[in-house]
């Protein structure tokens, strides 16, 4: 028998949410983030660029053309959205599956190509962007942004680092140990999950026994919030509001996008090993494009014809970067040796040596 | 007897054991219901049930947590590291703790456990999916490392593993994975830890690989009368093989993939120019990885150990 | 200009304490566990002997009898109180500074005088306890108990794992693993943190910015309560409850004992660098022992003469513990082969022979 | 000029870094306000504040993780891990992301930091307190590994370290940490990393060591005609003056702390017999620890490189 103690509370916290725009494209207006008409088809132009960017990859990869990709469909909206709200000198620390993010920050396609191809040279960001080479090792990118956030506060700078990662990335210790760091020193960042409710195989229940993501931000007393990761203002909102939280000094803020994977994990993967079709149905009918059309529609900012246009624009752009990133020359043998260090030891100058022998 | 490739081999071996011995339990990422990444756990689950195949949360040093609290307590878990890339999260369990829980409880408690994880380059995947790093845990007191070279050792090397009484790491070379087939027995046979194989016999040259270097360099040097030494457990390793191969040629090759520097080839050949340096006729030369992070798909032959540098060593050697 | 996002709640929780004996020793009987008379003067025993082993032990540090030792001064409740409600049969994973654990189940003195001396045998747990070796990194073992909890509950055994470590403890990522394991899979768990509230120089306050340790038990969907850890009655009626919850399946407890470390760090740390002496004056007035001492006396079960008599026992036993431990052959310079493998490697078998001729 | 021990050096040279340049932050457990649990960097935050001297949570991965976004971001972080021991909860931030972020982003973004840990056995303290694993670290390309043996070229290489545009470990012999007494300047003087040190000239032997063996060696073969080389970077190693020495005496001793087995001897062996083994006269000998976890106070001296083995490794090369 199980005696349980009368206790005395002592603290208590709620976990909150945020929904703006509904599947049907109607907006709660007194939530409604004050986004001029360029800004809202900005927007959609960019979920539209990252969805047609993701096809064409998928594409790519079945004909061999890139290796192993992840998909990013039906996440546009959580990628895009807290994308949207970050200054250009706020810093970057992606996962692997955030090519809204890059498209959205202005990384150039062809880059995202190559990388994606198998070549280094598309993790070379641009300079006077601050994105950070993508994380392939999950989750332990964290405490990466939590030590520019440290830095910028230290120098006085007036910038955000923000982090973005998965569901299955918070049952890392290095979310973990960034998250109680950051809380302790208050620091300016902004960890963005996309909860895209699977980690490969695993389904969010089996990540872990908490009710919601977002409360994890309790056990470092700091910020914590559940946006619907499909609502593009949502996303935004809650952003934008934590990135002015962070750059003011009032510390860290954990975003949960409550989103979904509707590809398989990777070209590599089979999701219809572990998973129903009729989930991913059900969560089809919350796509976030189809949404913020409908909302454009409403508003009489979208017709066929701009849709006519933006297509062909988006197509063109995205022929030109495959044609860039495919006839980009290959990368030498010497590349593997050239930024190991800032300069070669004595033991790689010989060996890049003897493979330059070897090339003639 | 059925011919298969070393994901049958090993899926064969975990099925037969976990039916004769039901201390066995999987976890890993992955693992159950997806049957693995490479499926090599494939069919696990729906046999054994979700307590004997455990998809955990992706937590590496959890999962080796987990696994060495169950082994201490008298299990024999066999966790899965999605790739050696990923292990790294899990270093500070397996050295500070599996590799020394018998010694620091002075043998009242034990860790029998067996990690295994896909490891090596070469098959055009994203980072940290093709590290060869198995130098590390040879330099760790209390851990055995066996790698196969194909679908029958694997098996054999796998069934000793799983009844070995202290951890193990198995590391599995990805690009063998559906590369080699053979003829596999079904049932129980072993091959003992610790002990190398003559892959070929020859006389002039001793050349020493694992893993999937060892396809590499047999397919090279076929036209050379070399002794190609398949090390098979990678610590403890069998110097007796290779020490009385050397002192009969007098000259050794050795091939990894893994960047030279610290490399297991390092340890084999200074155990070689302590205990040999007498028998040998010219330098022990190494064809490694360079010390660098292994590249992505479009530079990473230029990495690896190939048949020009293969040969190149060899046929310097031939000169002494 | 930070707009704030009116949300929706979707989820709150509270944390609770437990308190039942005060500092005066008068207890709240409504919460009172049912204890005979002589469970009662036993928790006083241990918590005595536990003490008095731990003045020895700072005594013969002094001495250079004995290495680097941690006291556990003021620790005696949270130590004594949380052990004495396991069973043999369950599972214990102690950290470095669990003596008042160690002697509540019974582990022989003389080991623990062994072990700090700097033997290795004083780890060799004897048979039929399931202590495990002190874990020295910190937190790290916390997935162990998971594992076992794991493995008793494969084996159908009603048995539960424990897991000791301190405040500093909760920052590792290893904390946060094991205990998101242990959530997922409900296991039969208790998680015991002796907040004594410094990781050596770092106070609480600097180790997470969380209000209570006890609430990051919502990260992962499991059970936590603060309870006074120097309230001897609080602890045991805690991790009872605890026990019994995970035992009976009902999943993981985290109790963060909330105590207080009055000795340095350990006897190579001087604590007068970081904190102050009115902070320890303080703690002091709450001292575990003095108030069960105070109860029993209100109950009649305690006086002057039980006093004296339990003194000159305590004394006995240590006297003759520290006679065995320090009369012990030194270990042979096999002895450092000996457990590492089941069976010696070729090279350990070598490298132990010629230490076998050089000791000729 | 100053005298001074390991500890003061050490703090003198972070002391005079911070004042020159301002990206220079300390970050570790107990660096502040305790000024370390070695009082290495005592009084460092009292001079330079908690901006700059930043008391951690106890958290090894995430004090090396926020460094290298502190490097990443421009900054010249110096982590303190407490004990080497306790490195291997990060050394997947240090083998996945330290080593690797200057190539991962093709030299866009760098990781100038330097972890500071301090290393070795014999100070009769608790389990994981004595541990020599600098071989590891070794084996990542992208990381760089110095090892000081006294007080003076402590600070000349960490000045060195401080300044280096790639990460260093930084591994301080906590045996000598107060032992050696010499005179070190104040200011500014920097020794190049890579770069070995002949310690004592000699023509019969070449005996190579580092951190506290180096004392040992030195103490124990004062009648030898041994030439002492003091390796004090390790990676990447001064093959130029190993080779130098190993042509003229044609005979190599390597000691070291770590078990023997894949240790860092084991790379200096290998290097030996690849490039000059036509000139040694026998086998290239390790004195090295055995392959065990080290142990606890009482059996430490059982574990550790001593006189009667190193003088026993000398006396068999010198019958050859
Ligand atoms: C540390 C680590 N472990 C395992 C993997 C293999 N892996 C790649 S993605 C993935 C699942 C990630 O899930 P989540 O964090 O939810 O991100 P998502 O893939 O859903 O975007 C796993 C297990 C990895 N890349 N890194
Ligand atoms: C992983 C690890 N890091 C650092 C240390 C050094 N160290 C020993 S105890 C300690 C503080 C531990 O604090 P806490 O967890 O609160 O336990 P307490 O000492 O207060 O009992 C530290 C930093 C260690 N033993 N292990
Ligand atoms: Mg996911
Ligand atoms: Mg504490």
């Amino acid at each position: 028998m199980i005696e349980v103690m009368p206790e005395t509370i002592i603290d208590t916290f709620s976990v909150s949410r945020l929904d703006i725009l509904d599947p049907e494209g109607i907006a709660d207006e007194s939530l409604l983030p004050s986004l001029s008409r360029e800004d809202s088809l900005r927007l959609y132009e960019l979920l539209f660029l990252s969805r047609a960017f993701d096809g064409r990859a998928l594409n790519l990869q079945r004909e061999g053309r890139i290796g192993t990709y992840p998909s990013i469909l039906g996440q546009e909206a959580a990628q895009v959205g807290s994308a949207f709200a970050l200054k250009k000198s706020d810093w970057v620390f992606p996962s692997f599956r955030e090519t809204g993010v890059h498209i959205t920050l202005g990384y150039p396609l062809e880059l995202l190509f190559r990388y994606w191809a198998g070549d280094e040279r598309g993790l070379l960001c641009p300079d006077g962007l601050n994105v950070l080479p993508v994380s392939v090792s999950v989750g332990t990118h964290i405490p990466h942004a939590v030590g520019a956030a440290m830095a910028a506060r230290y120098r006085g700078d007036q910038v955000a680092a923000v982090a973005y990662f998965g569901d299955g990335a918070t049952s890392k210790g290095d979310f973990h140990e960034g998250f109680n760091i950051a809380g302790v020193y208050r620091l300016p960042v902004v960890f963005i999950c996309q909860n895209n409710q699977w980690a490969i195989s695993v389904p969010r229940s089996r990540q872990t026994a908490s009710a919601t993501l977002a409360q994890k931000a309790f056990a470092y007393g700091i910020e914590g919030i559940q946006v619907d990761g499909n609502d593009v203002f949502a996303v935004y909102s809650a952003t934008r509001q934590a990135l002015e939280r962070a750059r003011g000094g009032g510390g860290p803020t954990f975003i949960e996008c409550f989103t979904y994977r509707i590809s398989h994990h990777t070209t590599a993967d089979d999701a219809d090993r572990y998973r129903s079709s009729a989930e991913v149905e059900e969560w089809k009918q919350r796509d976030p494009l189809e949404r913020l059309r409908r909302f454009l529609e409403k508003r009489g900012y979208w017709n066929k014809d701009y849709q006519a246009d933006l297509e062909k624009r988006t197509r063109e752009m995205i022929d030109q970067a495959v044609r860039d990133a495919e006839s980009a020359p290959a990368p030498e043998r010497s590349e593997i040796f050239r930024t190991v260090f800032e300069k070669c030891t004595p033991r790689q100058a010989r060996d890049l040596e003897v493979s330059a022998d070897a090339d003639l | 007897m059925p011919t298969c490739n070393m994901v049958q081999a090993i899926n064969m071996a975990l099925r037969e054991e976990m039916e004769r011995d039901d201390r066995i339990v999987l976890l890993g990422e992955d693992v159950g219901k997806d049957g693995g990444v490479f499926r090599v756990t494939d069919g696990l689950q729906e046999a054994f049930g979700e307590q004997r195949v455990i998809d955990t949360p992706l937590a590496e040093s959890g999962i080796v947590g987990t696994a060495i609290g169950m082994a201490l307590y008298g299990l024999r878990p066999v966790a899965e590291i999605q790739f050696l890339g990923f292990i790294y999260p899990a270093f500070d369990q397996i050295f500070s703790h599996a590799s020394r829980y018998r010694n620091r409880s002075r043998g009242r408690f034990t860790c029998p456990l067996v990690i295994r994880t896909p490891y090596g380059a070469g098959i055009k995947a994203p980072e940290l999916h093709e590290e060869s790093s198995e130098a590390f845990f040879c330099h760790m007191p209390g851990i055995k490392v066996v790698v196969p070279s194909g679908p029958y050792v694997a098996k054999g090397l796998l069934l000793s593993a799983l009844r070995d009484p202290d951890p193990v790491i198995f590391l599995e070379p990805t690009r063998l994975y559906r590369m080699i087939k053979e003829e596999v027995p079904e049932g129980d046979y072993t091959l003992p830890l610790g002990k190398a194989r003559i892959a070929r016999e020859g006389s002039e040259v001793t050349v020493i690989a694992w893993g999937s270097m060892l396809e590499r360099v047999l397919k090279v040097l076929a036209p050379y009368d070399a002794e190609i030494i398949d090390l098979l457990t990678l610590s403890p390793f069998d110097e007796e093989t290779i020490l009385r191969s050397v002192r009969k040629t007098g000259r050794v090759v050795i091939v990894h993939e893994a960047p030279r520097t610290c490399g297991f080839g390092a340890e084999l050949a200074a155990t070689i120019a302590e205990e040999a340096i007498l028998h040998l006729r010219g330098p022990i030369l190494r064809v490694a990885g360079p010390d660098v992070p292994v590249p992505l798909a479009k530079l990473v032959e230029h990495y690896l150990p190939d048949a020009a540098r293969i040969c190149a060593a060899v046929d310097e050697l031939l000169r002494y």
